[in-house]
């Protein structure tokens, strides 16, 4: 069973719930970052909650996912650990990487997040080597591969979807369309009208459905989780959809309007699937608010919990490099350039 | 010849940050020459995720200065194809660590086309990107590699420490007819310093710059490190003389000018940023001891990254990142 | 002016007599090899001469061609000595690459020959370049990419194509579909039916022809350049053709049978457009066997050639790595090795 | 502990090629493990172009030893990920000039992943490919790029110089947690020596054999190196007591092997196919310098390809080819 199946009532308020929950997250690591408590680099997932939680939802507990830069929503989604996950923003040891990986990097191997991904279109091939393993071990699950518009171009997803395909493999690519990649528009990328006109080239179902539509894209996912499972191969998804934040925090994005933006706001996918759920009286108004609530609290809670959190020592920057430290390391280990301990060589 | 003199011969000088001094070195290579155009992800009205290029699309247009869809294999390959048929393109590589997406291109086409054509093609071509850690961007956008870059034959690279010097290697490797890596490092992008007004001043390929003259101890520093060694050096004047060289070129890299210093101060640190086993270090101290082996007085240090990738978390990249500190530690141990 | 215009009856001579000289020229460097005179490895064209000819057929003097590791019969197609080509196979500074290449180097670029490739599915980005350059510079020229079936799976074929595509290059992707990447056939790389079929991908015209009719591929080409040179980017044409040798020579093939080359051969592409020609009264059957004599009267000069022609001088090999040598080679070049003279460093 | 003496304590030995010796590691692990499977590019009823997969196809069928079509970014970056989810995936990159279209998956992904996760993510993985020059295979078919694999941090890398290290390294790699390249010199798969039998036997990763015991010189050799430098050490006998050491891994390097031997005959020779510069020969000079500064009574040596391709025409190829005399040339010039 799902985590949470859009095809119950229960399981559309809970995903419901974590678009909510992404939001509140990425609105408070925005304005965290904004003043300065966060380093690095964050890309937020606001606007597009829906294609990380209706396909999430379309997927069992165990199945994987391997996810991109912008891999908050995702993460959420798979049922991760805002707590955590705001620790290792913050660079905190209790953060799900020790604080090694950072926004671009969180993971949760045995919760079947293969990993944010600093690198545009490295997701695929891994996702297609989950679902190699998957199959070469007989095992109920598929892999997905979540990508940008933007990595469409790139050379090693052409790779990974044509082995997934020509290996029938328990995979589904999502591509998540969002119009641009960094400031450049879909249309100066590709030639193609639609994304989904790519899996043609490795015969596979393409279907391009409306990102802003958390059911639409879980009735996707869902069909081509089955077809997985059934040994029919891949398939690929585009879903449609708008990041409403710059491409990454600080981007004065030159390259686009406030009106379209208000365009795809209008379309909001939490705004309009509450207002279906209220319609069809699987919730209320005053029950939507709660859940705001909780989710802004839930929010506050992990970044009170990120602030305390310890940040690691310095030595354990040399940990966790191979299974075994090799002595190249170990002499600096030993020595932590903090303690002033460098090692020097040879006496006369 | 020392910098400062070098650039005294120069006629006139303004201060510009290491970022416009890019930028300008650009500009006027696009205005000297029509066949020199830029390609790179988000380069135009972007501006260039690191700020580089900036309104030099609005300037050139943007057939002069190209926006690619994220294919670096593809772009890097058809800036190859580009050059060996005419033109002179500038690829932008966001981040060096992306340098493996295009390395077949690299490796196999623009490094060893003129070679294995038996020098009959042509490959005017620069490829710029920044490296290098200290802005918690992690692993994956924080790496160095120019060692891997030094080492392939067929390619030239130059990696500036100081905004002069990003300058005159930039324009230097526009107008080479051989393709060259302009490794710049991303935290000296706001580091200011003199540079030569003169359209046609360029740094030659493959010559290092001594930026301090000194008697003690000689450090060979590369991109960052050059600035916080020269720091390190003013801090100990008192006690040790220091001479400070910019190595500015890797490859070629100009041995003669280390090897000079080192038999005056019988004691080399060799300061990069690379990863330190089989980095760039080692090629220098490889070399310092084969041209100089009797007037070594103590082990030439390597100061570097420790083997590891750079950690996100502030206190762990601040522990692996090599600074001045480091360098004045190696200095001490040596004596 | 093409070299040889497949619609005219003289142009279709030419190109039968292209095609029949590479065929001499592969027939004679695999038997050269096999008595251990030229060294390294050789990947030979017969049998997809068509495709090689129907394409230069249909370029101008001036195009472009980036080619593949089975590149002599593009050579020759692009009009390319045959002398110099076997004093490249034999490794002579006569050859086209002065000795330095063999036969998987083999280029003449101000003939418009981008290089044999020994990197499958590098030619294709090479392509896009030099049709970047002609565009960039306004110039009446097309660039050609040549890439095998197995080359279709490379993620740089798909960026070059792609950026081909987005920025209508004047570019024209030519696949030879000869059914095997070395021992792995056609349908266990993709699962399309046509290679064609991932045209659409980029949104480009894709067409399957004949590649064992050498008029039906210059057609498709002609047709494809008048295309690229009207601004509208490039076309993807697959051409089912078949190696009737090994993948190398010294393959042992242990991966299809003699019945399937037989039957191949039975569309042998030099018969079959000879006999047309002889029908449609463009040739004679005695003016062919003179053909086939010159052809292999050439080419024993080549190999005449090539034998007498002299071995580079070891120096050399310090030679071409940059327009100016750099002291690191200088270094060496001033005392190469077969005399003894590497550097030594230091002295007390 | 020599090479000789660790293979006495082996209860039997029986003479194989490198090649042979290749197989037999690779049919034991499959035979030992389920979870280890075969993933490359003709490997499978072709055999593998060099042949040394050969009939484990035939033997382990299409699951177990799995051809792919020509996607080395898209399988190299599939064992990635099936080794982070619980396979132990042995890749075969044909040959190591392909690694530059495979290299963002080894670079950012294979060598990143356990560490920007806070190791937690095993990598399992192994990858084989063939290196080096003189079959007149050309500049795209002779690299020696382990030096890059060798700098670059997160993999491991080996590269043996006889048949009991080709099998014991293939083991040992197979068996570990970490990504291990296997750069095999395709030059030597001839090369026959004594391999011992037992199926549990491995090679460290990380130990350097000595090869033959001297006094009066070291050379440190890699892979086809070794055996000429052996033949070399033998043919000058008389004159000079050569101790030869095969380094056998690159990364982790065994330096004390190495400078314990250096303290002994202040002489060394480096000798490594790879180009010259910021090569596998600069490392070990720099750590040996580092360690043994004050043993050393003569600049070390580097015997490797001259900062050039490889080129096709044998005179040229043979030029700048590293080979035993070379060795023998580098020991005179200290001697
Ligand atoms: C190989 C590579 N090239 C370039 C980048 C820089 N970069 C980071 S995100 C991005 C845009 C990605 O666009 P898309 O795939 O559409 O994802 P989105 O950001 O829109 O979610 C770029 C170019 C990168 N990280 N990796
Ligand atoms: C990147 C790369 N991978 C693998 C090889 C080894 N290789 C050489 S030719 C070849 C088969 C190519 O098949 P195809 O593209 O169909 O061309 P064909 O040989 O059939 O003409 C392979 C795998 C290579 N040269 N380059
Ligand atoms: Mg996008
Ligand atoms: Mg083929």
């Amino acid at each position: 069973m799902a985590d949470y199946d859009l095809e119950s009532a229960e399981g559309r308020v809970e995903a419901l719930r974590r678009m909510v929950l992404i939001r509140a997250f990425d609105e408070e690591a925005g304005d965290r970052f904004a003043d300065g408590e966060i380093p690095g680099f964050v890309h937020l997932y606001i606007g597009e909650e829906a294609v990380g939680v209706g396909t999430c939802g379309a997927l069992e507990p165990d199945d994987y996912i391997a996810s991109t830069h912008r891999g908050h929503g995702h993460c959420i989604a798979k049922g991760l650990d805002p707590k955590y996950m705001m620790a290792e923003l913050y660079g905190k040891s209790e953060g799900y990487c020790n604080g090694k990986g950072g926004s671009m990097h969180i993971a949760d191997v045995d919760a079947g997040m293969l990993g944010a991904n600093g690198i545009v279109g490295a997701g695929p091939p891994l996702a297609t080597g989950a679902a190699l393993s998957i199959d070469y071990q007989d095992r109920d699950q598929v892999a997905v591969g979540f990508l940008g518009d933007g990595a469409v171009a790139q050379g090693q997803v052409h790779e990974a979807i044509n082995l997934a395909s020509t290996w029938d493999l328990p995979a589904v690519f999502v591509v998540e369309n969002n119009q641009y990649g960094e400031g450049t528009p879909v249309e100066k990328q590709h030639n193609v009208d639609n994304l989904s006109d790519t899996a043609g080239a490795y015969d596979i179902p393409g279907l391009t459905v409306d990102g802003m539509d958390v059911t639409a894209v879980a009735e996707a996912v869902s069909e081509a989780r089955s077809r997985a499972r059934a040994g029919e191969g891949p398939t690929l998804v585009e879903a449609e959809t708008y990041r409403y934040r710059g491409h990454y925090e600080g981007d004065e994005e030159p390259y686009r309007d406030e009106e379209e933006i208000e365009r795809w706001k209008d379309r909001d996918p939490i705004e309009s699937f509450k207002d279906r759920l209220i319609d069809r009286g699987e919730l209320t108004e005053s029950e939507f608010e709660e859940m705001q609530a909780e989710a802004e609290a839930e929010i506050d809670a992990a970044i009170e919990y990120a602030q305390d959190a310890d940040l690691p020592e310095p030595r354990e920057a040399y940990d966790d490099m191979f299974a075994e430290m090799p002595p190249e390391i170990e002499r600096f280990a030993g020595a932590a350039r903090t303690d002033g301990g460098r090692p020097g060589g040879d006496r006369p | 010849m020392t910098a400062q003199v070098e650039r005294e011969l120069e006629t006139e000088t303004e201060e510009l940050t290491v970022r416009e001094a890019i930028r300008q070195a650009l500009r006027e290579e696009l205005d000297r020459d029509e066949d020199v155009f830029l390609i790179g992800e988000d380069i135009g009205k972007f501006g260039g995720v690191l700020e580089v290029t900036g309104d030099l699309y609005e300037e050139f247009g943007e057939e002069r200065v190209r926006d690619t869809p994220i294919s670096e294999a593809g772009f890097t390959g058809a800036a190859t194809g580009a050059a060996a048929t005419g033109t002179r393109p500038v690829v932008e590589l966001m981040f060096s660590d992306f340098s493996g997406v295009a390395m077949e291109q690299i490796m196999n086409q623009m490094a060893k086309m003129r070679y294995m054509f038996g020098g009959k093609a042509e490959m005017p071509l620069t490829v710029r990107t920044t490296e290098g850690g200290g802005m918690g961007a992690a692993s994956q956008h924080s790496g160095t590699v120019h060692s891997w870059i030094a080492h392939f034959p067929g390619l030239k690279a130059v990696a500036p420490g100081t905004a002069a010097a990003a300058k005159g290697l930039t324009k230097a490797a526009i107008r080479s007819n051989d393709p060259v890596f302009v490794f710049e490092n991303k935290m000296i992008y706001e580091q200011t310093g003199q540079v030569p007004t003169d359209e046609d001043f360029t740094v030659p390929i493959g010559e290092a710059a001594v930026e301090r003259e000194g008697e003690d101890v000689t450090v060979v520093a590369t991109q960052r490190l050059v600035g916080e060694s020269l720091e390190t050096a003013e801090s100990i004047a008192d006690d040790v003389d220091v001479e400070v060289i910019d190595t500015r070129s890797l490859y070629p890299l100009d041995t003669e000018t280390i090897v000079e210093s080192v038999r005056k101060t019988g004691r080399l640190i060799v300061a990069d940023e690379s990863p330190l086993s089989y980095g760039t270090h080692a090629e220098i101290v490889a070399r310092v001891q084969e041209e100089a082996f009797f007037s070594l007085d103590a082990p030439i240090q390597r100061v570097g990254t420790p083997d590891t990738h750079m950690p996100f978390s502030p206190p762990l990249e601040n522990e692996v990142l090599p600074d001045g500190d480091d360098v004045r530690a190696a200095i001490e141990r040596i004596s």
